[in-house]
């Protein structure tokens, strides 16, 4: 802790004629600050980076008060005393002449970039008040709370919406949502894959961009360095992307896939994998319903309720799970009077056909390349190996995955069902060097809800939930945006009548612009909370609310790197800038004002857990500072939340192996069944058929992954490129492109393209280009102008473009080009199964 | 004036409404340049197009340097005329002493002044010059040899030569009589101090010329001592500053002495004087196109990438039309002189052309010495960078020039721009 | 007496450009100009294609070209191996940048206070930060430093001075890191006394092979590398951060 | 004669100031290694530098100049005075 306090005075001695004299030799401005004699209290204190995902602990030096540089706290085990050049350059953020300084109101018509006036909080919240109010008494699933990134999740997403009983909206689907659901649907953890990277020795960057992009958990300090360190201690990485970047210098081969295709090369390394041998059936016997015999109508032969194995030893179906038996894995076997096969021996059969000479076609990737990674996937595993750890011995099978971002795609459950699929084929999932899809393996709710979904006749929330159109669904605002617009497509009985707007910015952000704009036009009153004017609060909202950014408190939060258990909580490190204030503060007195209080107070007790003398009192009046004392102390901290104004962070001790890895809890994986074989897709797939939902929506749901050529294909061929979209490290989705000191470094937007695809066209280095994106279903297309950039690591027939900008009501982020959202579209062919936002679409580009 | 009898000789004291115009013509863009460096120093340097070598991808020294070399060596001209005159006894070239020494004085201000267009800090400057400055960099020669050793020295020749003329015209009835006598000093040409003059004339030419070869070398050496930068490091770099100050300062001499003998009434500048100027110029020139191919060749030969980098932006990229541009006109130059001495006459015309073209060429390659090795040559994979000078700098530039001709034209008012000729005779002028 | 150095670890540097940033919240440098500068390269073709990193401190060279041709020792070597900048007494004649192979300095070319990032004195910011010197102005800059006490932690910012990394002189001088090296999330920038064998780049220099920049032009850079290579003439600058004013 | 001791005087006191300055009153020469590189050992040593440089020439200045005392010669001028 480096939190040191000195003073220094800065006096000048000189006057008079001496003053002259140095002015003259010195030249007049030299004195500046000189003239002024001041003593300066210079002081350290903790907050937390409000930008990125990781709550970076951050100690705040501060002079005289007053915030004037932001460090890394040396406490924190996620940045260990160092930031990232967001957290760093944030301090612009904080004193952004733009931000948000009084509640607004607007004076002109939704739809355009807003005029206001000035309000005092009083009058803005009872507006907003009455608006929630009035509609919430009328049917609570009008009202909306949709949020871009929330820091303080038991608070805002749980607690609060759950007094309010709104709709909440997350951004979810134009993440990663998509791989969410296949690991939380196969294996039960919420996350997506990620490596154990203290102990891989093969490191699959799948679409993941190691060194600049983050994943899930943790956003980019931390994993970095863990991978920086597995490699120093040997691993081996290979980057499988269409664009490599960054990774380049980490990586040990690069396979340039084709975008979309992941799919087809998962398969292929299962159809390796197989063939090779390289099988770890122990796992899949005892973890997997691998040996659960399928008949031949897809689904599992049942006795009663209970799926059957073939005991080999028996020779005869028993129900699984029965003490004692060895389930088969391969061979064909009449059961009940039809011939059923154990599921891995139809998955054996499913994959027969995916031949690396199969997929080189596909993904672009040679034959020899993907059959040497299968080869390598298979020896490094090291099958049959345990290590201890902690004192604990566990299998030890060191192949991890990270898939991230790169699941947003049209086939991204079904890819990362694959993807599982392959790691679960070698046993490496939650084994130690393997796959993890969180810090601690906890089966997610998910696990059994996805099993479990009721398909609905409709009429359907806007969302889409337990639809015919999306059983397994991310939430997707675009879908909801495009079922508001065409309600009768997609069987919609009513849209939303008011907003809450958390930071977020869907009408930039999210991909389609144009469906999600038209849609927030018909919102009725949009209330918007952030420190800065969004683009969507410009557009549509009728009442800002100014929030502090790191100003404040919020959280709790984990401070984890994965290794080491530890908790944050952002603290202000001075008063809330202007008339901003925390969104706790402004929500409790949101929902004093619509009359949800005591219900808001009792959820926080819930979500936060406050109980006994901790326990908030609905009848009394708090402050957010009183809220997270409540639960400091709850927590066992004496000193309450001054505990975390002091220290910044909590840490605990290191995560035991029991906690981490799925072989190693009690019971192991969590007691669940991995879902090696989807047999719910399958019937999901027949109940969306039988409501008459269109093959689009049910066609992927199958119960092994199965490759189909991707809707983007059949645009014409004068679209000959593929557009993918990706993250600079400069750039925090659009929450950053407005601090000067970034977009200084980061350049603004360019459009990366291969230099022999850029000499057949014509095109050279800081051109301007047209973009232009074909939507294969509609016909539709887009185009934006922006600058081409040269550059030998993307696949020719790729060109990609980054996120952040296209942004207009900041001056400072206005003219850094444009968004990639606005060429990318929603719905069929453009959202995948689950309604998660694909990233991929085919372009022309040509001269501008 | 009623009492003046007989004009002064040369025009001195006469002034025309051409002159007139002139003056009031050049005092308009000499003060245009002031104003563009009063906006430098408002505004800071930003105003030029000058920017940092690297990531900014500029050239942090551009048109203001290339002149101070350029003045610098239009400077030559004067002192080596007078001193070649007392050392190699070429009196063909007296008429034209005089108006050489003149531009040394005003080139080296002008040099003056573009080395403070080139400072931030110009106030700085010049404190901190006399107070810190250190002879290890290459800049102490530029700044006490060249500026103060340099400037000073020809101020010193000049008035010492042109004491017998003063003293002349202040016999004659003017309204510059008293500034005469000033100057004159006493000065009543007996042989003592004839004589006495012939020999501080003599050890000044002697302790001026190693002056001269310093001062240019060492400009030179601010950049061929400099390993960081490809296209200048070289040996080359002094000997070549001293040829191309000789080329410029005689061509600009050239053109002053045909003004001089088109528009000052009575001055009689003798052909010999312009085909001694010619020659001379040809010789140099030759000298230094020989220089150019050597210093080429060495780059394009065995030089590292990136000098090989700076000399192929020469020689084809974005500097090539300045570069082929002043190659050409040193190239037309060398022709029309050798022309002119095929041809047997004066060829003032060719000379006057010549004299134009190699300034032209000089300035060009100032530039070209200057500017590449900065956007062009950096040693880290910084990228090409570029440099185009603003307004700023072009009416700074204009504005020396204008600054020069009318101190040289008001100087012709006030004292005779040609020795009165009174040699072998006394008492003969006018 | 320490002599200090630094050690850059290109097998670790991820070209995040988190140094940059934190170098100019330490040293209030004005838009466009970087002390630290963190290259991109790329190299080869595809798909044999190369991205790697490389930052670009003050070389802090111990034949340092800038203080020799300085013409007024406004720059200097000090003692302890920095190269040093006397903003009051620069008279902005910018030999030194020209001089530098390394292209690390920094003019001021107009006024700094008017390209800040952020503006203290805007209208609706200034009552809110009243009383207190704005987030851009270091106190720790404006003091002399050294025994020499001269002005040189970069808090000179005037127009028409050079400015140069200082290695983070009034940090070193507390026996802090410089704010580069305190920063770097990958801890691939390594600060210490070069002289003493038992200091951390000193050990790393011990173990593993470096080099230094433009070794070839002689200039005794105190800055190594380790890992990776010098950068070489098939090497392409990519993603050039934006540097105007 | 005192006109050509003056004058040599002159020129002998500007080269010796001129070297002694170079050499031992500027900044010292040598390897930087140190702040000592970057100051003049006396203050206003470079100006001490430049006088010299003057003098030198002042001494041909003073040498026409310094009036005579012997009047010799004055009648027998080329140039009567005005």
């Amino acid at each position: 802790m480096r939190v040191t306090r000195r003073t220094f005075l800065k006096g000048t001695g000189a006057t008079g004629a001496a003053l002259a004299a140095r002015r003259l030799l010195r030249g007049p401005e030299t004195l500046r600050a000189a003239e002024i004699p001041q003593a300066y209290v210079e002081d350290f204190v903790p907050t937390a980076c409000w930008i990125g995902k990781q709550d970076c602990g951050i100690l705040a030096r501060r002079i005289n008060g007053r915030v004037v540089s932001l460090y890394g706290n040396p406490s924190n085990p996620r940045n260990l005393g160092t930031l990232c050049p967001k957290g760093v350059a944030q301090i612009a953020a904080l004193y952004d002449p733009h931000r948000v300084k009084t509640p607004l109101v607007r004076t002109n018509e939704k739809g355009v970039p807003g005029t206001w006036r000035q309000a005092t909080w009083d009058e803005a919240l009872e507006l907003a008040a009455e608006q929630i109010r009035t509609t919430l008494e009328k049917d609570p699933s009008l009202v909306v709370w949709q949020k871009g990134r929330s820091k303080s999740k038991y608070v805002y997403d749980e607690a609060l919406t759950e007094a309010l009983g709104c709709t909440k909206i997350g951004h979810g689907a134009f993440c990663s949502d998509a791989g969410y659901r296949a690991l939380e649907y196969t294996m039960g953890p919420k996350g997506v894959l990620n490596p154990d990277l203290r102990h891989s020795k093969l490191i699959l960057a799948w679409g993941w961009n190691a060194v600049a992009a983050g994943g899930n958990q943790l956003c980019w300090i931390t994993w970095p360095r863990q991978l920086i360190e597995a490699k120093e201690n040997g691993a081996k990485l290979i980057t499988i992307d269409p664009r490599i970047r960054g990774t380049a210098h980490f990586s040990d081969r690069w396979l340039p896939i084709r975008p979309g295709t992941d799919l087809a090369l998962a398969l292929a390394l299962c159809h390796v994998l197989v063939k090779n041998d390289t099988i770890d059936r122990e796992y899949l016997r005892t973890y997997t319903n691998a040996p659960y015999l399928v008949g031949p109508d897809g689904y599992f032969v049942r006795r009663g309720d209970d799926p059957l194995v073939w005991d080999e030893r028996a020779g005869k179906a028993v129900p699984a799970g029965t003490p004692g038996v060895v389930p088969a894995l391969e061979g064909s076997f009449e059961v009940d009077g039809v011939t059923a096969k154990p599921a891995f021996q139809v998955f054996v059969e499913h994959v027969e056909r995916y031949t690396p000479a199969w997929a080189a076609e596909i993904t672009g990737i040679s034959e020899g390349e993907i059959q040497l990674l299968g080869t390598e996937i298979g020896e490094a595993a090291s099958i049959g190996s345990t290590i201890v750890v902690d004192g604990v011995e566990l299998p030890y099978r060191p192949v991890g995955v990270m898939a991230y971002h790169a699941m947003q795609q049209e086939l991204g459950f079904q890819a990362t069902r694959a993807m599982i699929l392959m790691l679960m084929l070698i046993g490496a999932m939650g084994a130690v060097g393997g796959t993890l899809g969180t810090t601690k393996w906890e089966i997610d709710d998910n696990y059994f809800a996805l099993d479990a979904i009721e398909i609905g006749d409709g009429p359907y929330d806007p969302l889409l939930k337990s639809s015919r159109f999306f059983p397994i669904n991310s939430g997707n605002p675009a879908i909801a945006a495009t079922a508001i617009l065409d309600p009768e497509t997609y069987d919609v009985a009513k849209g939303y009548e008011v907003m809450i707007l958390h930071m977020s910015n869907a009408a930039v952000s999210y991909p389609d612009t144009q469906a999600i704009r038209a849609a927030y036009r018909r919102l009725r009153f949009v209330v918007a909370i952030g420190p800065w004017l969004s683009e969507t609060a410009d557009l549509f909202a009728d009442v800002v609310l100014p929030a502090a950014t790191l100003e404040k408190y919020e959280g709790p939060g984990s401070a984890s790197d994965g290794y080491l258990d530890a908790v944050m909580v952002r603290t202000p490190p001075m008063p809330p800038l202007y008339q901003s204030r925390g969104e706790t503060d402004i929500y409790l007195q949101l929902t004093e004002r619509i009359g949800v209080y005591e219900a808001f107070i009792e959820h926080l007790n819930e979500q936060l857990g406050l109980t006994g003398p901790h326990a908030l009192d609905p009848s009394r009046r708090y402050t957010e500072r009183e809220v997270f004392d409540h639960w400091a102390k709850q927590q066992g901290l004496e000193e309450g939340i001054a505990y975390f104004e002091e220290n910044g962070v909590w840490v605990k001790d290191p995560l035991p192996p029991s906690v981490r890895y799925g072989y190693a809890t009690d019971p192991p994986f969590g007691g669940v069944i991995h879902r090696f074989y989807g047999e719910s897709l399958l019937r999901y797939q027949e109940q969306m058929r039988e409501k008459g939902a269109p093959e689009t929506f049910w066609r992927d749901y199958t119960p092994l992954p199965t490759w189909r050529p991707l809707t983007m294909d059949s645009s014409p061929p004068q679209y000959d490129l593929y557009l993918i979209s990706y993250k600079l490290i400069e750039h925090k989705q659009d929450r950053t492109s407005f601090i000067p000191l970034l977009s200084e470094l980061s350049g603004g937007q360019r459009l990366d393209i291969n230099p022999a695809t850029a000499a057949a066209k014509g095109i050279s280095h800081g051109q301007m280009v047209w973009v232009e994106s074909h939507n294969a279903v509609t016909g539709e297309t887009r185009r934006v102008k922006v600058l081409a950039n040269l550059t030998h690591a993307v696949r020719p027939d790729v060109v990609a473009m980054p996120h952040h900008f296209g942004l207009f009501s900041n001056p400072n982020s206005k003219d850094l080009g444009p968004s990639a959202n606005a060429l990318l579209f929603t719905g069929p062919g453009y959202v995948g199964m689950t309604a998660d936002a694909s990233f991929h679409v085919k372009v022309r580009v040509e001269p501008a | 004036m009623a009492q003046q009898v007989q004009p002064l000789p040369y025009g001195v004291g006469h002034t025309s409404r051409a002159w007139i115009a002139w003056v009031a013509a050049l005092a308009a863009v000499a003060i245009a340049g002031w104003y563009g460096w009063s906006v430098e120093i408002s505004r800071g340097m930003i105003v030029t197009g000058l920017r940092d070598i690297g990531p900014m991808g500029g050239a942090t020294w551009g048109l203001d340097v290339a002149f101070i070399v350029y003045w610098v060596g239009v400077s030559f001209a004067g002192i080596t005329i007078a001193a070649l005159i007392r050392l190699a006894s070429l009196h063909a070239l007296k008429p034209i002493a005089r108006m050489a020494e003149a531009l040394t004085v005003v080139a080296l201000l002008a040099a003056t002044f573009a080395i403070m267009y080139d400072l931030g800090q110009p106030l700085r400057g010049v404190v901190n010059l006399f107070r810190y400055a250190r002879p290890q960099s290459p800049f102490f020669g530029t700044f006490t040899l060249v500026i103060s050793g340099y400037l000073f020295a020809s101020l010193v020749y000049l008035y010492l030569d042109g004491r017998a003329d003063a003293a002349a015209l202040a016999r004659m009835p003017s309204r510059l009589r008293w500034f005469h006598r000033l100057w004159a000093a006493g000065y009543r040409g007996t042989p003592a101090e004839r004589a006495r003059h012939d020999r501080t004339a003599f050890w000044l030419a002697i302790a001026i010329v190693p002056l001269l070869v310093t001062a240019h070398s060492t400009l030179g050496f601010v950049f061929g001592l400099q390993v960081g930068r490809p296209g200048w490091y070289s040996a080359l770099q002094a000997p070549a500053f001293v040829l191309l100050a000789g080329v410029s300062g005689l061509g600009a001499l050239i053109v002053i002495a045909v003004i001089v003998r088109r528009t000052v009434p009575d001055a009689e500048i003798p052909d010999a004087a312009f085909r001694w100027l010619g020659t001379a110029l040809l010789v140099l020139l030759l000298a230094y196109l020989y220089f150019m191919v050597v210093e080429i060749l060495t780059n394009i030969y065995t030089g590292a990438a990136r000098e090989r980098d700076v000399t192929r932006e020469l020689l084809f990229g974005d500097f090539a039309p300045i570069y082929w541009a002043s190659v050409a006109s040193f190239a037309i130059s060398v022709g029309l002189l050798i022309l002119r001495i095929v041809r047997r006459g004066v060829g003032l015309g060719l000379l006057v052309t010549a004299g134009i073209l190699v300034n032209l060429g000089a300035i060009g390659k100032r530039f070209l010495i200057v500017v590449p090795s900065q956007t062009h040559g950096t040693l880290l994979p910084y990228g090409t960078g570029s440099y185009a000078p603003t307004w700023v700098e072009y009416i700074e530039a204009i504005g020396l020039f204008a600054f020069c001709a009318f101190l040289l034209i008001v100087f012709a008012k006030v004292f005779p721009i040609v020795p009165l000729n009174r040699a072998p005779r006394g008492g003969e002028a006018a | 007496m320490a002599r200090y150095g630094m050690v850059i670890d290109l097998d670790r540097c991820t070209g995040c450009r988190g140094c940059m940033v934190s170098c100019k919240i330490e040293n209030n440098t004005p838009q466009g100009s970087y002390w630290m500068y963190v290259f991109r390269f790329e190299e080869g073709e595809y798909p044999a294609t190369k991205v790697r990193f490389m930052p670009r401190p003050c070389q802090h060279c111990d034949n340092a070209p800038c203080v020799k041709v300085c013409p007024v020792g406004a720059r200097y070597k000090r003692e302890d191996g920095l190269v040093a900048t006397d903003w009051q007494r620069c008279i902005g004649c910018r030999y030194c940048e020209v001089a530098c192979p390394y292209g690390v300095n920094t003019f001021n070319w107009g006024h700094p206070e008017e390209h800040y990032y952020f503006d203290w004195n805007a209208e609706d910011v200034a009552p809110e930060v009243r009383g207190t010197i704005p987030a851009w102005d270091n106190p720790s800059l404006d003091e002399p430093y050294g025994p020499e006490q001269r002005h040189i932690a970069g808090g000179g910012h005037l127009k028409g001075v050079v400015d140069k990394c200082t290695f983070c002189v009034q940090r070193v001088e507390e026996g802090l890191d410089p704010a580069c090296v305190q920063n770097c999330p990958v801890r691939a920038l390594i600060f210490g006394d070069l002289d003493d064998p038992e200091s951390e780049p000193a050990k790393i220099l011990e173990r593993r092979p470096s080099f230094r920049l433009l070794e070839e032009a002689g200039t005794e850079p105190r800055v190594h590398y380790v890992g990776g290579a010098p950068p070489t003439s098939e090497t392409r600058q990519i993603e050039p951060a934006k540097a105007e004013v | 004669m005192k006109r050509v001791a003056i004058a040599l005087a002159l020129v002998v006191v500007g080269f010796a100031l001129q070297a002694i300055t170079y050499l031992f009153l500027a900044t010292p020469i040598g390897k930087p290694t140190s702040v000592r590189f970057s100051n003049p050992r006396v203050p206003f040593a470079p100006a001490l530098f430049i006088l010299g440089v003057m003098l030198v020439f002042i001494a041909a200045i003073v040498y026409e100049l310094l009036p005579e005392r012997g009047d010799e010669g004055s009648t027998r001028g080329d140039e009567p005075r005005a």
